[in-house]
């Protein structure tokens, strides 16, 4: 027994390295993905302090309308590129005017209430987007229009290591977006007037009152962006799978990837997705059959858990200084 | 208003200290008991008895033991519905193993399943807190929902993956299984809600009750007070357990009669979540209002099409559900962050000085 | 305990405790709020607790015709002070507990007090600061040990040592025992059994010397036409050394055997009114009205749903709740209106006020607006007028039920005789009257005319009913220059109807006309002004704004016209008045101790104001020297503005007449 | 007489968070039954020190004895059951409670029926109820908080709370009480009452007091000795004529050199 667990995984990685960066890669893919997921947390968390456990939901919703607008257009005669990125403008306008709606209707009622019932709240947006969305679109999976918007699709077999490792170019294509939304991001927070603006309120909602941006625009402006950050998340992983409400529970995935990175650190929330992503992956594919499989659905949040035990405040979290 | 207090005085500690100082407030508690357990299995029909009253009681108990530990004890937790599974899984595991033992002791001995399980999970709480122990929470939920699958010692093998309910009866009345009638089941429900929400409330009006909240209110002072953390915290998460255990095990024996792992999954760690926020931290009657919100409110919901004769389909009822329940909590927590228990409160008040505004 | 023959005359106070104890035993006696509970004591406990205090003080040297002061908060170990001490025959001497140490001292000395049994550290210090000038005061009883265990102890115990002492002491000598029951049985009827000290408006208080079988007889007397019995309850909160107290909560109660409770502390006496719900209350007019001060100010915060609703019902109460309460006709519709209306609001009112189970309250020692009067009558309480004084034992007059007017305060009671001077002065002949003033018998001289009759100084006239009428002091009463007729407490009293209005000084004895200086009432002008947004850094600023001056000015309009209607008022109108920039205090000796104002000591203090009242300035400034809580003296200094007043016209027929 | 025994002393302590050092090499005693005040300029170290000697910092170096038993650090559950109480600078209430809750948490330590009797909430568990609050009613009527019984704290004004939380450390009925600036923002009045129940609590029950004040009239008039910090480093040691009296005292306060 000991052996299965403790001897036999690494046997097994050294013995057939072509699987472990196969494993490797599938979890760096999807490290990503849950990377991305995470980053509209922490946009979010970072800029109003709000736990907003609709963002999973919010790239759900997000797929969904672009699919329904394309099909929309595509309906109406458009050919599938134009519809394609007809919907895209469009569904970007529609995550806008739930960001406005969320901070008109949510945000600014609940001002200074204790973080909880903010979540709480987040957890009604969800409930709200879930009803919205399936009452809209129909509960059924739909197709991603990957092609449509000149994603690849495919893989590229590489022969290595004495074996073949199967990369899918939609991975690549996921991997190398993501690179540039977070390069865009850290862009955007420490060059344009605006990002500084928002850095301020991380730190005191007075400063940013100072810097000449009210609070409530801001707001709009970090819920758009989460928006954003959610829709390119959608078409990823709708590419990779279906578009459903079933994303949502993988979405879930997110929070480990959060805890483990620290609520307000966007480097934080990539290293974290990247550990979460590979962990489960070579967890599942190792040591999952010693449990009798199926283990990815909790391996995440026991990495997490055991990750803090260790350090409380997550990876890249300040060290929690009590005072009295 | 209908608080005539002049008069009420206390001669002693005892009476000082009651749960229910006020003698209206006894009275009308001792009246909606009257209801509960006469008129209403006298005058319910059977689907106010088993869809409603039935599942809201167990759902109520629920909430009683996460609020305990959120609303009291000031921990967030997202794993509660895998705690209700311990409860209805040992519940069935021992009720099989042990045929011949009363099935009721079974489902409240289930709940001490559920208690260690709970303590399990509950030990990273002296080190993490917030959002970051409800995190730790979601280990125990898809962990223990994982269980549920793969171990199919759990489930005595039935190649559905489900438990069903055996028959079983008590002074030769049938209280689980196809047999039992509502009524009977309604009542068993009742007792056991009822004494334990009796015993939660002795235990947070004293001083258990009093350690979670200093925990809960300003952890650091209560230390100094000389309160472990540790042990205050994992009696919370054992407490807590113990409850959703039992109304876990409630809620297969006694309403849904089976349940798949699926029953125990994390939207039901959200619907008590709810409940508890809706309802009221940190307070009983709070329970009760948030189960009563979330679980009838949606019953209503569906019911409403058809008794207005509107031709909506089931399906577009089911999501007009969920938009309306978000919505609503959206609204509550606008309303009063503090949730039902606190209009409630503000209400009572108001009419305890009456006239006055306040 | 020893039990005394059935038909032994209870003509003292411990005569009567123990028939209590005989009688009902467990019924409650008293009941004090300590510790966040209240504690009961029945009549049976009682008794034994005061025959061994009694014991206890034996043995401490306390003698028959002995004195001892008791000064403190009304709680138990006070009241038992006083009932053990009668017991033996000694004198108790309830003295203010917020006197300032110098008229502790006076009172003290003229009393000749040996003994002193206190509440607390407090009162401790402030008898040890005036050691020097009470010499005769030689031991020192305390109630509430904390903060005295490192005091010396030579001369100072703990009440609740003295009883245990006492207990321990019958317990073993059973002639110590039956020696406690003889000195009881000892008292008669002509004992002094209390001296009450009244603060008076002019000069040193004097002593009244109270009998114990006049006081029991007064207080039997009302008791039967209050109907009170034992199973009556009051809440004891006035005053431990005014008539009221010892009258009220204390004689009475000894005579019906009814519960007195004491609240927890000054603080929590309204909470504690509700908590035990009074069935007998007394109240000065100035309680009242504080009271509906708040009651308005409260409601203003409410909804405006609410608060129509309140309002409406107010005024279905204000037109019927009075014939209703007693006992007139009716029509249904008012009736059923009434009743929806204590449903909804009377009831819930009293009942947050405490009022829910009072069957009779009193109100007395100033004139009450007949307007703050008939709106607690219309909610249906039962309150009523009783004119008294301390040298009567209280009562001389009180409104039988069903027969109330404001302006008057009822027919004599039962056993008083009334007759009217020629001057107009209120004299009477009371089974509880006083049988002198402690030694100071010239003033008893003046007090009490040949034929036994004690005059009242003050001035007051029957209506045909047989009621009688208060308009003022006797000697108050006084005249302008142009020899019309002025009466200063008259005018006061009627300014002091409006809420904003909290003290008022008439002057115009001998002068051309009248003038007034006020007092605004900070709670209600406070929150006037902040509806009305005016700005206000203290009392003073507040008091001098012109936009209160405008206000008081058509209040004073007001009352010059209801002067005006008066025929032998109409002179004495207001012609000019002032707004003072301090709360008139009794801490500075400008007001009694019972709240009364000194007119003579405020025209000598505030002398530049008066005089610029007369001599036509617009404005004045002054400088006083006041007292803080703290005993800390300190000078305020204000320029305080004189404003003119709106004189009403007389009625044609009043000039010609 | 015999020499005043130590209750307390604190031996060469240092403290740092993260390389800010907080305390340097700081030592003093506190005798049994004195009040021994703690002063200083603001950030001086003294609310560290404090949480220092009820086990809430770990010091890096030095040792603490306490009633004759040396350790190099407390913990705070030792503190506690230890007799050592403690009010803090930000009133640190349980918002949540009523006063006389927060007393009552006071009692914890005191109170030992569990679980199962609590549950039952009669008997035992009722009696002890009982019985502690008995002893939280008696702190009430000293403090004079009657009229606050039953209302929750977080709407008392602030010189309440702060005497609410006097009342909740006494409850622990300590030996060794620790006030960190028990009169910041009273007014006159309420301070002269703080004043009279921490002399009251030293004459008559005899309890060791520590407090950190800033008031420096109340210093003098309270304490039998002071010690003065500045910047972690105790620059003075002695009665209050002593202390008021050393240069590097008055250049301390008055920014002499600075």
């Amino acid at each position: 027994m000991l052996y299965n667990i403790f001897i036999d995984p690494f046997v097994q990685m050294v013995q057939m390295p072509d699987l472990l960066v196969q494993t490797l890669w599938e979890g760096l893919v999807s490290g990503v993905l849950y990377a991305l997921i995470a980053l509209g947390f922490v946009l979010i968390f970072k800029a109003s302090g709000v736990f907003n456990f609709a963002q999973g939901i919010m790239v759900v919703f997000s797929a969904l309308t672009l699919v329904g607008f394309y099909e929309k257009f595509s309906a109406a005669g458009f050919s599938g590129h134009t519809a394609a990125f007809v919907a895209l403008i469009l569904t970007a306008g529609v995550m806008f005017v739930l960001a406005m709606l969320v901070e008109r209707v949510v945000l600014r009622p609940l001002v200074n209430q204790p973080d909880i019932i903010l979540f709480m709240a987040t957890f009604g947006v969800t409930y709200v987007l879930i009803g919205f969305g399936e009452m809209v679109f129909g509960g059924d999976p739909k197709q991603m229009i990957a092609s449509e918007l000149f994603l690849p699709s495919g893989s590229v077999d590489v022969e290595m290591l004495g074996g073949l490792v199967s990369f899918q170019k939609i991975d690549i294509a996921a991997a190398v977006i993501a690179s540039v939304m977070i390069v865009g991001l850290a862009l955007f927070f420490q060059k344009t007037r605006i990002g500084r603006a928002l850095r301020a309120v991380a730190d005191s909602h007075k400063a940013a009152l100072s810097v000449g941006i009210s609070l409530n625009q801001i707001w709009v402006i970090v819920w758009f962006a989460a928006g954003l950050v959610a829709l390119v998340t959608g078409i990823m992983w709708g590419a990779r799978s279906d578009v459903s409400f079933a994303l949502e529970i993988v979405a879930l995935k997110a929070l480990p990837v959060l805890v483990l990175g620290g609520l307000t650190s966007v480097p934080g929330a990539i290293v974290g997705g990247l550990i979460i992503g590979i962990g489960e992956k070579l967890g599942e594919f190792y040591w999952g059959p010693l449990l009798g499989g199926g283990i990815e659905s909790w391996f995440a949040y026991a990495i997490a858990l055991l990750f803090l035990l260790y350090r409380p405040q997550g990876l890249f979290g300040d060290k929690i200084i009590e005072r009295i | 208003m209908f608080y005539r207090e002049t008069g009420q005085f206390k001669q002693s500690y005892a009476a000082d200290q009651a749960v229910f100082p006020i003698l209206q407030d006894r009275f009308g508690l001792a009246f909606i008991l009257l209801i509960a357990f006469v008129a209403v299995p006298l005058f319910g029909n059977e689907f106010l008895l088993a869809s409603v009253m039935v599942p809201f009681l167990i759902l109520s108990l629920g909430a009683i033991g996460l609020n305990i530990l959120v609303g009291y004890t000031g921990l967030l937790s997202l794993g509660s519905a895998a705690f209700m599974g311990v409860g209805a899984y040992s519940a069935y595991k021992l009720s099989t193993i042990f045929p011949g033992v009363n099935i009721l002791v079974w489902i409240l001995c289930s709940g001490f399943f559920a208690a260690g399980i709970g303590v399990l999970f509950g030990l990273p709480s002296l080190r993490i807190k917030g959002f970051y122990l409800a995190v730790a929470t979601l280990a125990a939920q898809f962990f223990l929902q994982w269980c549920f699958v793969r171990i199919s010692w759990l489930y005595n093998d039935n190649p559905s993956g489900a438990i069903e309910v055996p028959a079983r009866k008590l002074f030769g009345l049938a209280i689980t299984g196809p047999s039992a009638t509502p009524v009977t089941r309604y009542l068993v429900v009742l007792v056991i809600v009822v004494v334990m929400t009796l015993l939660a409330s002795n235990i947070v009006h004293g001083r258990i009750g009093r350690t979670w909240m200093a925990v809960r209110d300003m952890d650091i002072a209560a230390q100094l007070m000389g309160i472990r953390l540790l042990p205050a915290k994992l009696l919370a998460f054992a407490v807590s357990s113990f409850y959703c255990g039992v109304s876990g095990a409630l809620m297969v024996f006694l309403w849904l009669g089976a349940a798949e792992p699926s029953a125990f999954d994390i939207k039901l760690s959200f619907l008590l979540l709810f409940m508890v926020i809706i309802g009221g931290l940190g307070s009983m009657i709070g329970s009760f209002f948030g189960a009563a919100l979330i679980h009838i409110l949606p019953i209503v919901i569906r019911m409403l099409p058809e008794a207005l004769g509107l031709p909506i389909a089931a399906a577009t009822v089911e999501h007009l559900t969920y938009l309306i329940v978000g919505a609503l909590i959206i609204f509550f927590l606008i309303v009063e962050p503090h949730g039902l228990a606190r209009l409630w409160q503000i209400a009572k008040q108001k009419l305890r000085v009456w006239p006055f505004p306040y | 305990m020893a039990q005394g023959s059935v038909t032994r005359e209870l003509d003292t106070f411990a005569k009567l405790l123990c028939e209590h104890a005989r009688l009902r035993p467990n019924r409650p006696a008293m009941r004090h709020k300590d510790l966040g509970i209240w504690r009961t004591w029945d009549w049976s406990e009682l008794a034994q607790t005061i025959r061994a205090y009694a014991a206890g003080l034996q043995q401490l040297g306390l003698e028959r015709g002995a004195t001892i002061a008791v000064i403190g908060a009304n709680r138990p170990a006070m009241y038992w002070t006083i009932l053990a001490a009668q017991w033996l025959g000694a004198i108790p001497v309830p003295v203010y507990a917020d006197a300032v140490a110098d008229e502790m001292a006076y009172v003290l000395d003229h009393a000749d007090v040996a003994f002193a049994a206190v509440q607390d550290q407090e009162q401790v210090d402030k008898l040890i600061s005036v050691q020097d000038r009470v010499p005769k005061l030689r031991t020192v009883l305390y109630d509430e040990p904390r903060g005295l265990r490192d005091y010396d102890h030579s001369r100072l115990h703990a009440i609740h040592d003295i009883i245990e002492q006492g207990r321990v002491r019958l317990a073993a000598d059973g002639s110590a025992a039956a020696a406690i029951d003889t000195e009881r049985d000892r008292g008669q009827a002509s004992d002094i059994s209390i001296i009450l000290y009244t603060s008076g408006t002019t000069g040193r208080s004097k002593g009244v010397l109270l009998t114990a079988g006049g006081s029991i007889a007064a207080a039997r007397d009302t008791v039967t036409f209050d109907k009170l019995t034992d199973r009556d309850e009051v809440l004891a909160y006035l005053p431990l050394a005014w008539v009221g107290d010892h009258y009220l909560n204390y004689a009475q109660s000894m005579v019906a055997g009814f519960c007195v409770a004491c609240p927890e502390s000054r603080e929590t006496a309204e909470a504690d009114t509700q908590e035990i719900g009074p069935s007998f209350y007394f109240a000065p007019p100035r309680v009242f009205e504080t009271l509906l001060t708040r009651i308005t100010i409260r409601m203003e915060d409410a909804g405006a749903l609410k608060r129509g609703m309140f309002n409406y019902f107010i005024g279905v109460a204000r037109r019927w709740g009075e014939k209703i309460l007693d006992g007139e006709k009716v029509p249904l519709g008012a009736r059923l209106g009434y009743s929806i209306g204590n449903l909804l609001v009377y009831a819930p009112l009293k009942n947050v006020l405490g009022f829910s189970r009072i069957r009779v309250a009193y109100t007395a020692g100033e004139a009450i607006g007949p307007d703050l009067f008939s709106f607690y009558r219309s909610l249906g309480l039962n309150l009523k007028q009783l004119y008294g004084q301390t040298e009567a034992f209280l009562y001389v007059t009180a409104q039988p039920d069903g027969q109330i007017r404001a302006g008057t305060v009822g027919p004599a009671t039962p056993n008083v005789e009334i007759r009217i001077a020629d001057d107009g002065e209120v004299l009477y002949r009371s089974p509880g009257q006083f049988v002198g003033y402690y030694k100071d018998a010239e003033r008893t001289a003046e007090t009490v005319t040949p034929e036994g009759y004690v005059k009242t100084g003050d001035a007051g006239f029957f209506d045909p009913d047989g009621h009688l009428t208060i308009i003022d002091r006797a000697k108050d009463v006084g005249k302008l220059s142009s020899g019309a007729l002025f009466a200063p407490k008259y005018i006061e009293n009627k300014l002091k109807f409006f809420p904003n209005i909290k003290e008022a000084v008439a002057f115009g004895q001998d002068r051309d006309f009248v003038t007034v200086m006020l007092n605004i009432d900070l709670t209600a002008v406070g929150n006037w002004a902040e509806r009305k947004n005016i700005a206000y850094g203290s009392y003073q600023e507040l008091a001098q704004r012109p936009e209160v001056y405008e206000m008081f000015t058509g209040h004073v309009a007001e009352v010059n016209r209801a002067l005006a209607a008066e025929p032998r008022m109409a002179a004495a109108q207001i012609k000019r008045f002032l707004i003072l920039h301090k709360e008139l205090d009794a801490d500075d000796g400008e007001m009694t101790r019972t709240q009364k104002v000194r007119r003579g000591f405020i025209a000598e203090r505030y002398k530049p104001l008066v005089d610029a009242l007369y001599n036509g300035s617009e404005a004045s400034d002054i400088s006083t020297e006041v007292t803080f809580e703290d005993g800390r003296k300190g000078i305020i200094s204000a320029r305080v503005r004189i404003a003119e007043a709106e004189v009403a016209q007389v009625a044609k027929l009043g000039v010609a007449a | 007489m015999n020499a005043p025994e130590t209750l307390l002393a604190v031996d060469g302590v240092s403290l740092s968070f993260g390389g800010v050092k907080a305390i340097t090499d700081v030592s003093f005693d506190i005798r049994k039954g004195e009040i021994r005040a703690i002063i200083g300029p603001n950030g001086a170290g003294k609310t560290s020190m404090l949480n220092v000697v009820n086990g809430f910092y770990h010091p890096q170096h030095g040792r603490i004895t306490y009633k004759g038993k040396t350790r190099p650090r407390m913990r705070p559950y030792q503190a506690a059951s230890q007799g050592i109480a403690r009010t803090f600078q930000n009133v640190a209430l349980f918002r949540g409670m009523s006063t006389l809750d927060n007393i009552m948490v006071g009692r914890t330590l005191k109170m030992h029926r569990g679980l199962l009797w609590q549950m039952l909430r009669y008997g035992p568990a009722m009696r002890e109820e009982i019985e502690h609050r008995r002893v939280v009613e008696d702190i009430i009527d000293f403090l004079q908080i009657e009229a606050i019984r039953k209302t929750p704290v977080g709407k008392l004004p602030y010189g309440l709370q702060k005497r609410v939380e006097l009342g909740r450390a006494l409850a622990m009925e300590p030996e060794l009480l620790l006030l960190d600036e028990p009169m910041a923002g009273m007014n006159i009045e309420e301070k002269e009452d703080m004043c009279r129940y921490i002399l009251d609590l030293n004459k008559h029950f005899g309890t060791t007091i520590a407090l950190i004040e800033h008031d420096m009239g109340v210093v003098m008039d309270l304490s039998d000795r002071v010690v003065v910090l500045e910047y972690g480093h105790k620059i003075a040691d002695g009665t209050p004529e002593v202390v008021k009296a050393d240069p590097k005292v008055i250049e301390a306060y008055l920014g002499v050199g600075h």
